[in-house]
């Protein structure tokens, strides 16, 4: 079997979560390697998740939220938008492929938008293949 | 005091017999001198200082219409005669309601008033009256969901009816709103779905107000609830009737340039969330139940019932907020722009639901693109994600607006909007050229200016000067106008042409104003109480307008209006205080009223 | 060196018939849908803006006025109300009022009654006269030959005398045109231009070309307008070579010559039903140049029916064999053209020559900064790439 | 937690989810997991039937928690929530696997399906475990309103506000009641008078007793939150030392208005130096005095009128004042009405005549003979002394666009329509209430459209010119707005705070201060004393951003927990 890359998606529930909403009432289909977890607000993403995402087996994850100016909570967007390149630096650090982690904005109109995303982004982890963290992690624990 | 009072006109036509007021005024013990002057007199302030120092006028009170713009001369006149320039009060017919032919009355108190250098506004209040604390608002647009969900958050009850299947009004078609160009959806949506969801707001779609009784603070208004004929509370929106049902009819959601079906939800975020069937359009319906039914075989919840009959509701209520909002003007009357001639003229709405991500092409800008309908088997032009971008686009502004011959008024919206297709088609297309035909380019809210340099920066051409006539010449359209600043006539071969179309009421405004005596001003729009003092509150008591029905408004504008309404229906709710009809005040209560505020 | 904008002159304008040109707010849709206004030629709402600013030098070295013909598209487009059509006519008045060195033009158009006043005072002056001299040497019993009242080779004389003093009047006004609008702004013109261009002259007065194309684009009964105005142009130019070269021919009879005669009649027919067709028009409003009538512009059209019909009417008297009828309405015919005659170069009249001149000074213009902008391209063109 | 007993629900949606998810082999996978002891499949979760089952199962089995997968939670959290609450349950003890809007409905194969609706199904089983109840809780909600600014805005929200019963207090700076609008005689387009607005408004308000006005005072500063503020106003009136009053107020209203653009800074135009030029406020004097004359007396020709002075310039303000051109038409209505014969030029750069009777206005004062010149935007008219044989005063030269032309107007008298700007102590009351301004100094909206009057601190709210300049109805409706929200609130009598909020932990909050500025609420209090940061939970609007933010881990985001959304992670990579 191909490999399948497992891919965590963490929306901001007022504009990404309603745009991928949109893209399942308007029948756009995608690739079902996403799994999306819901947040009140894109800047609650904690860097934390993303580790965690990544030692527990995802293969990419990818944070959503609304455009920039776009913020239910004026700003929110902009906090995450900010913090990403720091995390990024942090997991090139450890050699984590940049493509596996990636800050997107899909507004409440956008369900094309959240599935030429979720394909894009499933093909391209398909191409780096799968993420070592985990194994790397249990080879670790194991050698402890 | 002395006072004298002089009658002019700025018009012809006025409504009132100025003769009956100036007889009225004449008899009112301390009016010394009334002149009758016409319609815009010829006044010389020397000779009037003369006049008013012969007779020891100490106040002078201007009558009319519009009285305002003879009060330089007489203050003038005052000054020049050594009198008090304050006491030049202005009687103003039109300002305090004084504005049809029975409007005698009216125009002898404010006379009256003025007279007393008592505002009339103040005392012109009517008595109060207890209110039922329910409201009602008819129009589910942004106007109407903003004043439902303030008065619903405070704890009152609200009916909020709707014509249309789904709350949203025009918003909801938008895909990007100006100056910040945030997307409408995003912001929109969960105020739809919290009227949806609120405790406090009965939500009555697919309904029309068919009758209104009762007085200020105790209506009763009959609501038909046009029958659905989908059960809102069983539907789970799955969309298989839509999939079945063959009638093929123009979506009115995405303002025609796509279809829908007879049974079908207006676009996927509406509210309620339901499917509705379009009876009109309904092969069952239409044929008495003797064709069709596809859908109501497919269901698989069985939530569909095309026999389902029209329901007549009386809801009991204190006030009535109109938020009817606004239709925009058929393009097609002004001929010289070719619409509904040349595919590729779009009006200003098409545009919004062709760029729109939800839109038939994903939001991807193409040109029409000529295809066969094995339907209806003709050729059509319709839009296809595959077909070509535009290389040019040109956008008319005051399509129809700002003309005599259309509609007189500016519609305060249309620059901004226009301004932001200009945006919308050099971030999608960046090496198309873009071309704005303005007169006047009105950036004038907050930012609005700043958007507009930006948009000038992104390269967009803006041409100073209305485009006059759109002609097709070797496949591409061709837009000719003056360049005014440039001194030039020019003629650019453009793609697509997009008319900023303006305002005008909506169609159902007529009706409402039969239904509930609210007055008109002479372009369409509901007239406010005081244009300035009170522009939400109306002359009939407990009725207030929002929104664009009252005149042309931008989303900020109408939104504040909205919530200010909310505070009058408030007011008289919590204080179970409301006000009486503006008309059930007679001449002598009035008078009465301006002397104690006189001596007080 | 900036211009002193004038807002007075608008209220002179008014005088010239100008109505709401203070209404203008520059839409440009006028100047759109005009079907005469092209990239040299931009109007009508550059001449209102000049109108509204009270810049007279530009006005008056503008031909624009001149290319219009007042179709009225753009009076009925106008979304302000401003009436462009009857702006363009009221600067054509006034204009001509500027060519007109001796101010009597000026005097006319301000007010209609000094033109019905002057115009009736030579009428009677020269009915007086003619019925002096006829008296005097002739018989109210013969209409021509031996001791005619009015014998025609002395009205023949009498007749290129006045023509010739309105000739040289138009002549001076024209040059002054030609001056005001080619001259005065120190603009050089090569001469061969003029040459080249000289073609125009009896291209435009003839067809009226630009007149047809106007209505281009409007259904068949509203060409009717051109229609008139050719037939009445026609008719006129006709009549007045008729007139001034074969008045003998002309007025011989009773037998009637149809050499002469069946110009005579093509050109009666021209004047009576165009002068007709215009004053029911202006009567009836009927169509958009229609609606507005300036007091010159009624007594050019009367005074022109009365001429028309005063002079059928000596005519038929004359081959019907009433000499003392034919004689008397010959006077009054007569009274009535002296005076049209001597206004001529400063009325209403003269647009026939000054509009034929404007086309002229138009493609001259139109040629020479062609060349112009050649000439900057050229220069562009060569200069070193930055 | 480990004694939970979870229930799994997985609605078929007809065959909406039916069809693509093997909801049967779903079923079984839920009943596997840990803590689940009922797992079932329905055709429709959401009808009577299905949420009578659920409530049945929480009594029969005591089920403490609830996984529903079906819909999105946008459509039926609050209908499954409710039906638990209905057994007794906390509403919060649920959680919603969404699989048909992000599963059945986007993906064609059944077992990529089947597997993510797993994944998603048991991430809402782990993350149930962690859930906590939660309750909805309430402060108090202060009746009374502290309006700030005695303007149109000001007076129009305090009559709104006592109309409806409740108390208000005004406070203004100045001596008087009124504002920038006593200064204006008549206002645009239908000339109406400004005096009978403002009187009207302000003997109401003196005879309201439910409205206290202080004069000649300030506020001095303003603490605590939303429906429980403590104002201290400083109050001048009348007195030789300064008195300060303290207010406790639920709510507050900017209403400080705004002050006209300094003429003098444009050094082209000789304002202060060239006598017969003068402000439009200036011009308002002379009318209001009935003397529309040049400084010596005479009575003036030609009357020019310049727009956009200090506005929609790149030197000084960007932006467009909004009331000039309706203002500068006004003008010149009334300078044709008090002198017939005088010639008013009018020099703009777009005439902005947007609003309800504005075009109509516009097209009456080009109907006066009004000459309208249009000059471009950043060009600089340039007022000079005419010369000695001229028959005016001054001349202007303009490059003017609609001509072509660089020209020259006369005029004796030139007016020049000054633009609004930010008052001067707008950065002060700003600091004092708490709210934020934009580069130009006006006070910043909590959402530009759907929310003009709010500002991001909860019980602060603008209206009026303050926030950007704007005429009189726009300002009223803006004040009202206010009112309206106020009023809302009020009758609620306290304030709902929503049970999903952010917690400090204040033993492991280090005081760092990080979250005070994150806040775009400024929900986050700082206790000086303490040295501990707190989050007022009223305020709150649970967006987490300082949850994901906080070095120390101290704050909890209620509902969106870190375990919580470990949890899911975990769920949905399993």
């Amino acid at each position: 079997m191909s490999f399948e890359p497992k891919i965590v998606g963490f929306l901001c529930q007022w504009c990404s979560y309603t745009g991928a909403d949109l893209a399942g009432t308007s029948r756009i289909q995608y690739r079902p390697n996403i799994r999306v977890i819901r947040l009140m607000c894109s800047a609650r993403v904690d860097p934390s998740f993303i580790a965690k995402s990544l030692a527990d087996g995802a293969d990419g994850v990818l944070v959503c939220g609304c455009h920039p100016g776009d913020c239910h909570y004026a700003e929110g967007n902009y906090k995450t938008m900010r913090r990403f390149p720091f995390l990024k630096k942090m997991l090139a650090a450890y050699g984590i492929e940049d493509e596996r982690v990636r800050l997107e904005w899909v507004s409440a109109s956008e369900g094309q938008r959240f599935a030429d995303v979720v394909n894009d982004m499933t093909e391209r982890i398909r191409l780096l293949g799968p993420s070592r963290v985990r194994s790397k992690l249990q080879t670790d624990k194991a050698e402890r | 005091m002395r006072t004298a009072v002089y009658f002019c006109q700025v018009e012809q036509g006025g409504a009132i017999n100025v003769e009956a007021v100036a007889k009225y005024a004449s008899n009112l013990p301390w009016v010394a001198a009334v002149d009758v002057l016409g319609i815009r007199p010829k006044l010389e302030s020397s000779v009037l200082a003369g006049q008013i120092k012969a007779s020891e006028i100490e106040r002078i009170v201007i009558a009319g219409d519009s009285p305002g713009f003879f009060k330089p001369v007489f203050t003038r006149a005052m000054a020049t005669a050594g009198k008090n320039t304050n006491e030049v009060r202005l009687a103003s017919f039109r300002a305090h309601g004084a504005r049809r032919q029975d409007a005698l009355e009216r125009a002898k108190a404010i006379v009256a008033c003025a007279t007393r250098a008592v505002p009339f506004p103040l005392a012109a209040v009517p008595d109060n009256t207890p209110v039922h604390p329910a409201t009602l608002i008819i129009g589910g647009g942004i106007a109407g969901i903003q004043a439902a969900l303030e008065i619903a958050d405070a704890g009152k009850p609200v009916y909020l009816v709707e014509r249309t299947g789904t709350i949203g009004g025009h918003m909801a078609m938008f895909d990007k709103t100006f100056p910040t160009l945030d997307c409408a959806a995003c912001i929109l949506t969960p105020k739809m779905v919290s009227v949806g969801q609120h405790d406090m707001i009965g939500l009555f779609t697919n309904s029309q107000l068919e009758e209104l009784t009762g007085s200020p603070g105790a209506y009763k208004a009959k609501i038909r609830k046009r029958a659905r004929r989908v059960d809102i509370k069983s539907c789970v929106s799955c969309g298989i009737c839509t999939d079945h049902c063959p009638v093929v009819v123009p979506s009115e959601f995405d303002s025609c340039i796509t279809t829908r079906k007879a049974i079908y939800i207006p676009f996927p975020q509406a509210v309620p969330n339901t499917y509705l069937v379009d009876a009109e359009n309904c092969t069952y319906v239409q044929s008495g139940g003797k064709k069709c039914g596809a859908c109501l075989k497919k269901c698989p919840k069985e939530c569909i019932n095309l026999n389902e009959k029209d329901e007549v509701i009386e809801v009991e209520i204190g006030n009535i907020i109109l938020a009817t909002g606004y239709d925009v003007l058929d393009a097609q009357k002004i001929a010289r722009y070719g619409y509904g001639k040349y595919p590729n003229v779009l009006t200003a709405l098409e545009f919004e639901r062709l760029t729109n991500a939800s839109g038939p092409t994903g939001g991807k800008i193409v040109t029409k693109t000529e295809k066969y309908d094995k339907r209806t088997k003709t050729q059509e032009w319709v839009f296809d994600p595959a077909g070509e971008s535009p290389r040019a686009v040109a956008i008319v502004h005051c399509v129809g607006s700002r003309d005599s011959n259309y509609n007189s008024y500016c519609s305060r919206v249309c620059c901004m909007y226009s301004l932001k297709f200009a945006h919308l088609v050099k971030e999608k297309l960046h090496d198309t050229t873009c071309y704005e035909f303005y007169i006047d380019m009105r950036a004038f809210g907050k930012g609005y200016e700043e958007f507009a340099e930006r948009i000038k920066q992104e390269g967009t051409f803006v041409v100073r000067g209305r485009s006059a006539t759109v002609v097709e010449s070797n496949g591409r359209l061709v837009v000719r106008g003056e360049d005014i600043i440039k001194d030039t006539l020019v003629e650019f071969p453009v793609d697509m042409v997009l008319l900023a179309v303006g305002l005008i009421p909506d169609r159902g405004t007529e009706e409402i104003c039969r239904m509930l005596g609210v007055e008109r001003d002479s372009d369409g729009w509901f007239s406010e109480l005081d244009y300035n003092g009170n522009p939400t509150d109306t002359e009939r008591g407990g009725i207030y307008v929002a929104g664009v029905c009252q005149g042309p408004k931008d989303i900020p504008d109408t939104v504040a209006q909205a919530s200010a309404v909310a505070a009058g229906v408030l007011r008289s709710i919590t204080s179970g205080k409301g006000l009486g009809h503006r008309s059930s005040l007679s001449l002598s209560e009035i008078e009465a009223r301006a002397n104690n505020l006189q001596t007080s | 060196m900036p211009i002193r904008i004038n807002p007075k002159l608008i209220d002179e304008l008014e005088l010239f018939g100008s109505e709401d040109v203070q209404n203008c707010y520059h839409c440009g849709n006028c100047s759109a849908v005009c079907p005469h206004a092209d990239e040299v030629f931009v109007f009508p709402r550059r001449s209102m803006r000049s109108l509204q600013m009270g810049l007279e030098r530009k006005l008056e070295r503008s031909i624009e006025p001149w290319l219009c013909y007042y179709c009225g598209q753009c009076s009925e487009q106008c979304p302000r109300n401003a009436e462009p059509g009857e702006t363009m006519m009221s600067l054509r008045r006034w204009l001509i009022s500027r060519y007109d060195f001796t101010g009597l033009s000026r005097l006319f158009y301000k007010s209609w009654k000094t033109e019905l006043a002057a115009v009736v005072l030579i009428a009677v002056l020269a009915a007086a006269g003619l019925l002096a001299y006829g008296f005097g040497q002739g018989s109210i019993h013969i209409y021509d030959g031996v001791g005619a009242f009015l014998p025609s080779s002395a009205i023949h004389v009498f007749d290129l005398t006045i023509g010739s003093l309105m000739l040289l009047f138009l002549l001076a006004n024209s040059i002054r045109m030609w001056w005001l609008i080619m001259n005065r702004n120190g603009e050089s013109t090569p001469w061969w231009l003029y040459l080249r261009k000289s073609y125009l002259l009896p291209w435009h007065f003839f067809t009226q070309k630009r007149y047809a194309e106007c209505e281009s684009g409007k259904p068949a009964s509203v060409h009717m307008p051109w229609l008139a105005h050719l037939g009445l142009m026609l008719g006129y130019a006709t009549m007045l070579v008729l007139v001034m070269l074969f008045l003998p021919a002309l007025q011989e009879g009773p037998q009637i010559r149809w050499s002469t005669h069946a110009f005579g009649y093509l050109a009666s027919i021209g004047l009576l039903v165009g002068t007709i067709y215009m004053i029911h028009g202006r009567l009836k409003k009927s169509q958009v140049q229609y609606v507005h009538s300036h007091g010159s512009d009624w007594i050019f059209l009367i005074l022109l029916f009365l001429i028309a019909i005063s002079g059928v009417l000596q005519h038929i008297l004359h081959r019907i064999g009433l000499p003392v009828a034919a004689n008397i309405t010959y006077v009054v015919h007569l009274a009535f053209v002296v005076p049209w005659l001597l206004r001529m170069p400063f009325t209403k009249w003269a647009h026939m020559i000054y509009r034929t001149l404007a086309m002229y000074f138009a493609g001259i213009r139109r040629e020479a900064l062609a060349k112009q902008i050649a000439v900057a391209d050229t220069v562009q063109q060569l200069r070193p790439a930055a | 937690m480990h004694n939970s007993k979870i229930g799994v629900y997985l609605c078929n949606c007809g065959t909406n989810i039916a069809k693509i998810v093997d909801c049967p082999a779903l079923r079984e996978y839920a009943e596997a997991l840990p803590n689940v002891v009922v797992s079932k499949e329905y055709k429709y979760m959401c009808s009577n039937p299905g949420q009578e089952m659920i409530i049945q199962d929480i009594k029969d089995h005591g089920l403490d928690r609830v996984v529903v997968a079906a819909c999105s939670p946008r459509m039926h959290e609050r209908t499954f929530r409710s039906a638990i609450q209905t057994a007794g349950l906390n509403p919060y003890m649920f959680e919603m696997a969404n699989i048909r809007e992000q599963c059945s409905w986007v993906h064609e194969d059944t077992w990529a399906a089947t597997e993510k609706a797993k994944a998603l199904t048991k991430a809402a089983v782990l993350r149930v475990l962690h859930h906590e109840p939660l309750e909805r809780m309430s402060v108090k909600m202060c009746p009374s309103t502290l309006v700030i600014g005695g303007g149109i805005a000001g007076l129009t929200t305090a009559l709104d506000l006592a109309e409806a019963g409740q108390q208000v207090y005004i406070v203004e700076k100045k001596d008087q009641l009124g504002g920038n609008l006593a200064r204006v005689d008549l206002t645009a387009p239908y000339l109406d008078s400004a005096r009978d607005l403002l009187t009207e408004r302000i003997t109401r308000v003196r005879e309201n007793n439910k409205i206290e006005v202080m004069l000649n005072s300030q506020l001095k500063s303003l603490e605590g939150f939303v429906g429980n503020f403590v104002a201290a106003i400083q109050i001048q009136d009348g007195r030789p030392v300064a008195e300060t009053k303290k207010l406790e107020v639920g709510n507050v209203v900017v209403c400080t208005g705004y002050k006209e653009f300094d003429a003098g800074r444009i050094t082209h135009y000789g304002y202060g130096k060239l006598p017969n030029v003068i402000t439009s406020f200036e011009f308002e004097k002379m009318l209001k005095a009935g003397r529309v004359e040049t400084k010596e007396g005479r009575i003036p020709q030609y009357v020019a009128i310049i727009h956009c002075v200090g506005s929609r310039s790149q030197e000084f303000h960007g932006y467009c004042s909004r009331v000039c051109c309706m203002t500068a038409l006004k003008y010149a209505h009334e300078i044709k009405s008090a002198i017939p014969k005088c010639y008013v030029s009018d020099v703009y750069i777009d005439m902005h005549a947007f609003g309800k009777g504005h075009e109509d206005f516009y097209k009456r004062t080009s109907e006066v003979k009004t000459l309208f010149l249009m000059y471009g935007k950043n060009e600089r008219p340039v007022i000079r002394k005419a010369d000695r044989g001229d028959d005016c005063e001054m001349l202007i030269e303009v490059n003017e666009k609609l001509s072509g032309e660089v020209i020259e107007i006369p005029a004796d008298l030139v007016i020049l329509m000054v633009g609004m700007e930010a008052r001067e102590d707008s950065s002060e009351v700003a600091r004092s209430v708490n709210i934020s301004q934009d580069k130009e100094g006006w006070f910043i909206e909590s959402h530009p459209k759907l929310d003009p009057v709010a500002t991001t601190t909860d019980g602060i709210y603008i209206a009026g010119t303050c926030a950007s300049p704007k005429d009189i109805p726009d300002t009223v409706a803006q004040a009202r707005a206010a009112a309206a929200r106020i009023l809302g609130k009020i009758a609620r009598g306290k304030i709902d705070v929503e049970a999903v909020y952010a917690e400090v932990n204040q033993d492991y909050c280090s005081g760092c201060r990080m979250c005070n500025e994150l806040c775009p609420y400024s929900a986050i209090e700082y206790d000086e004393q303490k040295r501990r940061s707190k989050v007022i939970s009223a305020v709150c609007k649970a967006c987490g951003a300082c949850v994901s933010s906080c070095p120390s881990g101290a704050i909890k985001g209620r509902h969106f927990t870190d375990r919580q959304i470990y949890a899911q992670i975990e769920g949905v990579l399993a």
